[in-house]
């Protein structure tokens, strides 16, 4: 068991446990966007590489996106913050 | 190999691609294609049908270059082509019937979006009922899953939105619990193919190593699939999603996908465990016992209801109730017993619901019983078909329903003393119940003291709807006089299935 | 019990993905707001993949890409949990997408997200 | 986020006075939560039962008492189930085989024949993408469909007649909000990076698309970082400009091409395959970009399904339609 896979899995479950107990929308779904990232660095330690890809441009890029849309949409948070989310989930 | 052993194959496939046009046509374009298509497949699983008979086998069919661990397959046995043939037949039947609420409660833009659902279904239904690999069924389930859903939500009303809120998040948890299951097998098995896993599962279970995971592993199945087919505890989505559909839609999912589900589970306790693994685990009299519940609290619930179709819905929890009693069995009977009420579920339920829709016609959009007084007169041939279903659902002598009750019973009568006693009272007091339920309905929509408000009112001769039901009709008619047939077949089948 | 620990110690990947399906799980089931049961859901697929993709794993070798044409197998980790999770991401985002329109229609529709008063609500409307 | 969920949840239970089984239990999880044999639940489930002659009375007692309760209750439920679950899930864990072992039984002859024979039989220098296109079509076939079927769902949901939205007669004026004020962006940051990243991830979807034989990647991945760029642009310049080359009809005519020629090809590998024939598939150099026979126009045609799929979601999320 090496440190960094170890550190990362806490991070996942840390993360997973947040998102339940967070109150703020915007903040679970933020979280969400690390998990993915966090994953996408679990999948290549696990050697899987199209994993990787994929999940990054999936599961941290267009589902965050689609969350941050839909909350936009439901008024849950203001245009600034709409944006701000936007781009930084597009950098990956 | 013969042209006739690729139509299983063809089938799945090129209703994708059905249902991918279709959501590029013009609805009324989109239903030609549908439909034609649907009669293709019908004659084509017909075909397999007889080919499997003649043969008296079944054949392995491999998709693409490579044999069975390396490459997918699907498995076409009698049983097998049975079920797509029914299937495939009762969704034409149903679409037809419910063809003029379809275009009434879709937005016409989005009509058409409606036949590319019916078509991806069956192709998962059909994928469903071939297939021998699991990870196949986990992708094509999900494929079902989804467009059941949409079939819900294509009528848009506040209601149907919120019953398919509840149904898909219930599908999904299903779907996660039958992953985790599907996972947890591969990582002890290291297989996916049906027949693979169940050699190591043999060997697995004859050294007793690995004792808790594979009941954990059969309880995540059993689990995940009971709550897509409402099996007894989690059927709380059910009412809603089938009560408020359109027509058409009700009459599939009560009808077709909660069936796809359960021929996914008999496959895998009997093709992936094996007998032995399943009695040895207990599983069985848990679904025995729930199936029993089922019977008796979704007859219960049905009793309760003043809307008639929650009712029927209600009464689909107690049917899928009779199937899994069957599966709980754990004896060939129980098993025959599970396949004649599947095939007699998908032909009478979709009836009820389309008859229905069409007593909802003539009673200005009403469902609620009060409003359906007389309707039967209204709309005879409705009346009609509505009264052949609930006496089968009872289970009067000549018409489907019966076929079931009675291949219960001997199922019941061959096993232990305790599992008798409870299976024939439960099927005593589930056809009271039901008898409770259906035969006040049947006074209701032939009673003369119609309200003044719809007395007038004719059904319009519609040659769809009414086609669709005399279908129906003949074939549970057919269906119940003539079940020697059928249940030979289905016997045949199953001796094939590795029972 | 020792052992019990030292097997979770060993399959840590493993342990970590079924504490993520547990939670992931609950949030689904316990949380009345949709945009946390979606999260959920998204969670519990995460789990599961994880928990496949770590079935894959053996450790020491390099990802299923074969370099300079040496396809000794010795050499490479198990490519088909890869491939399998791959489609189940996608399946995952097809889902999600779908939840999230369906919470779009129901807020636009009754101004909560809480399932529990949605289904109190379209219960007192008419069709 | 509603704290008052589950208070209102037992008054309005109580002023109905009957007991509506969904209106009451929603999930089994939780009906199995109150099933559970703990004094408090025993409590609970025989307030429940007693709860329909007396229910006035007991009303202004759970406007004092019950909320905090019920929700405790809830909470306690809630954590019970998930650490059962969790224990029985880890119980099984500790049974698995070790992690990272060779000698798992994962580690079988199918797992070898993929690895070793991949280049010859696949043409692939990837196995993963041999696998999940060749080796294992029908199943990434099927894959293909599922995301076409939620977007198909998705669009049933979203989309508003393009007639209605030019005309400004919205039907329901809510289902777009505001977003249509939201556009162009003026964000001079944005719309700088997005100069620069917009062109960068089509060019790297392209790429992870076409080496999708060779390298990581393939259709899904490569496709998404392309709906991605399409996404980032849209958000970046407006939908009008990215409306100029992918409309509605493109979309349609982009998915439905894309679906068919994926469904055709995949049919005609089997039909072959299943049959005995030859393919007359030349499967190219391996690890070049013209390698894997067939894998390669599937890859493509998948890659632009999923890209202008992701696109769509979007903007149906945004403004109701392409």
């Amino acid at each position: 068991m090496t440190l960094f896979d170890g550190i990362l899995l806490a991070f996942l479950i840390i993360c997973a446990i947040s998102v339940s107990v967070t109150r703020n929308l915007l903040a679970s779904i933020i979280i969400y966007m690390s998990f993915s990232l966090i994953m996408s660095v679990l999948w290549l330690t696990l050697e899987a590489p199209d994993l990787a890809i994929t999940e990054a441009a999936v599961g941290a890029g267009v589902t965050s996106l689609l969350f941050f849309a839909t909350l936009k949409k439901i008024h849950a948070i203001k245009a600034e913050d709409a944006k701000s989310g936007e781009d930084e989930s597009d950098e990956e | 190999m013969e042209l006739v052993q690729n139509f299983p194959f063809l089938t799945i496939v090129f209703s994708l691609t059905c249902g991918v046009f279709c959501a590029v046509l013009k609805a009324r374009t989109a239903k030609r294609l549908c439909l034609c298509w649907l009669t293709l497949t019908t004659v084509m699983s017909l075909a397999v049908l007889v080919y499997t008979m003649r043969t008296n086998g079944y054949y392995v069919y491999r998709m693409g270059k490579w044999n069975a661990p390396w490459g997918n397959e699907i498995r076409v046995g009698i049983l097998e082509a049975l079920m797509a043939s029914v299937f495939s037949g009762v969704m034409l039947l149903s679409l037809l019937g419910g063809m003029h609420h379809i275009f009434a409660d879709c937005e016409p833009e989005k009509a058409n979006l409606y036949f590319t659902m019916c078509s991806l279904l069956m192709s998962s239904l059909f994928a469903l009922i071939y297939t021998n690999d699991l990870f196949t069924a986990y992708v094509f389930v999900e494929i079902n899953t989804i467009a059941s859903c949409a079939l819900v939500m294509l009528k848009s009303s506040a209601r149907t939105l919120v019953a398919t809120t509840r149904y898909l998040i219930m599908s999904l948890l299903g779907s996660g619990l039958f992953l985790l299951g599907i996972v947890t097998l591969y990582g002890i098995t290291g297989e996916l193919l049906m027949e693979s896993i169940a050699e190591k599962v043999r060997e697995i279970f004859a050294s007793g190593a690995y004792s808790l995971p594979l009941t954990v592993i059969i309880g995540l199945f059993s689990v995940g699939l009971a709550v897509k087919s409402a099996l007894f505890p989690f059927h709380s989505w059910l009412p809603d999603a089938h009560g408020n559909a359109t027509a058409s839609s009700s009459a599939i999912l009560s009808g077709l996908v909660l069936k796809g589900y359960i021929i996914v589970l008999i496959k895998i306790f009997y093709r992936v465990f094996g007998l032995d693994v399943i009695v040895a685990k207990q599983v069985s009299q848990f679904l025995f016992l729930f199936g029993v519940c089922a019977m008796i609290f979704g007859s219960v619930g049905a009793i309760r209801e003043r809307d008639l179709k929650r009712m029927l819905a209600y009464s689909s929890v107690a049917q899928v109730g009779y199937i899994y009693v069957g599966i709980g069995l754990h004896s060939r009977l129980g098993m025959v017993a599970a396949c004649v009420q599947i095939i007699a579920h998908a032909i009478t339920k979709p009836m009820l619901f389309i008859a229905a829709g069409g007593f909802i016609d003539v009673s200005g959009g009403h469902k609620s019983m009060s409003a359906l007084t007389g309707a039967g007169r209204r709309d005879p041939l409705g009346g009609v078909a509505f009264t052949v279903g609930a006496l089968s659902m009872i289970g009067i002598p000549f018409f489907a329903g019966f076929v079931t009750k009675l291949h219960l019973t001997q199922g019941a009568l061959e096993s232990g003393a305790a599992t008798m006693t409870v299976a024939l009272a439960a099927i005593a007091v589930s056809t009271l119940l039901n008898a409770l339920y259906y035969v006040p309905v049947i006074f209701n929509i032939f009673s003369g003291r119609e309200s003044g408000e719809y007395k007038g009112l004719r059904v319009r001769w519609r040659a769809d709807y009414a086609f669709s039901l005399v279908c129906f009709i003949a074939l549970n008619i057919g269906f119940g006089s003539f079940s020697r047939i059928v249940v030979g077949v289905i016997r045949r089948g199953l001796e094939l299935f590795g029972m | 019990m020792p052992d019990f620990l030292q097997n979770l110690l060993t399959n840590y990947y493993e342990t970590a993905a079924v504490i993520l399906f547990g939670i992931g799980f609950t949030t689904l089931l316990m949380h009345r707001n949709l945009i946390k049961k979606i999260v959920g859901l998204n969670f519990m697929d995460s789990a599961v993949y994880l928990f496949l993709a770590s079935k894959g794993y053996i450790a020491g070798r390099l990802a299923p890409i074969i370099t300079d044409g040496d396809s000794d197998p010795s050499k490479y980790v198990n490519p088909i949990p890869t491939g399998l999770v791959l489609t189940g991401i996608v399946v995952s985002v097809s889902v999600t997408a779908f939840l999230l329109a369906l919470t779009c229609r129901l807020y636009d529709r009754f101004h909560t997200l809480d399932i529990d008063e949605i289904t109190h609500l379209a219960r007192k409307e008419r069709d | 986020m509603r704290n008052d969920g589950a208070f209102a949840r037992l008054v309005r239970f109580v002023e109905d006075g009957t007991f509506q089984e969904e209106s009451f239990t929603l999930s089994p999880a939780e009906k199995a939560a109150l099933d559970t044999d703990t004094p408090e639940n025993r409590w609970l489930t025989s307030v429940q039962h007693s709860e329909k002659p007396v229910g006035a009375r007991l009303m202004s007692w759970f406007a004092d008492k019950g909320f905090d309760l019920f929700n405790n209750l809830y909470r306690i439920a809630s954590v019970f189930i998930c650490v059962t679950l969790i224990g029985v899930l880890l119980t099984v864990v500790s049974f698995l085989p070790a992690f990272g072992s060779a000698d798992n039984p994962a580690v079988n002859e199918v797992v070898e024949r993929y690895v070793s024979r991949s280049i010859e039989e696949t043409g692939t220098t990837n196995a993963v993408a041999g696998m999940i296109s060749a080796y294992r079509g029908f199943d990434t076939l099927g894959e293909a469909h599922v995301l076409f079927v939620a977007a198909c769902s998705v669009i049933i949901l979203l989309r508003v007649d393009p007639s209605e939205r030019k005309h400004g007669r919205l039907l329901n004026p809510d289902l777009l909000g505001e977003d249509l004020d939201f556009e162009p962006n003026t964000d001079l940051i944005l719309r700088k990076a997005a100069k620069l990243l917009v062109p960068l991830s089509f060019i790297f979807g392209l790429y992870v698309i076409l080496n999708g034989t060779s390298s990581p990647g393939g259709g899904f991945s490569g496709g998404a970082l392309m709906g991605a760029g399409l996404i980032l642009s849209s958000t970046a310049f407006g939908f009008k400009r990215t409306e100029r080359f992918f409309g509605d009809e493109m979309y349609h005519v982009v998915k439905t091409a894309c679906l068919t020629v994926y469904a055709l090809l995949m049919a005609y590998f089997i039909f072959m395959g299943a049959n005995g024939f030859e393919d007359h598939v030349w499967l190219g150099v391996p690890g070049g970009i013209v390698s894997g026979g067939l894998i390669l126009p599937i890859n493509a045609a998948v890659g632009f399904e999923v890209a202008c799929t992701m696109y769509c979601f979007y903007a149906l999320f945004r403004k109701g339609g392409l």
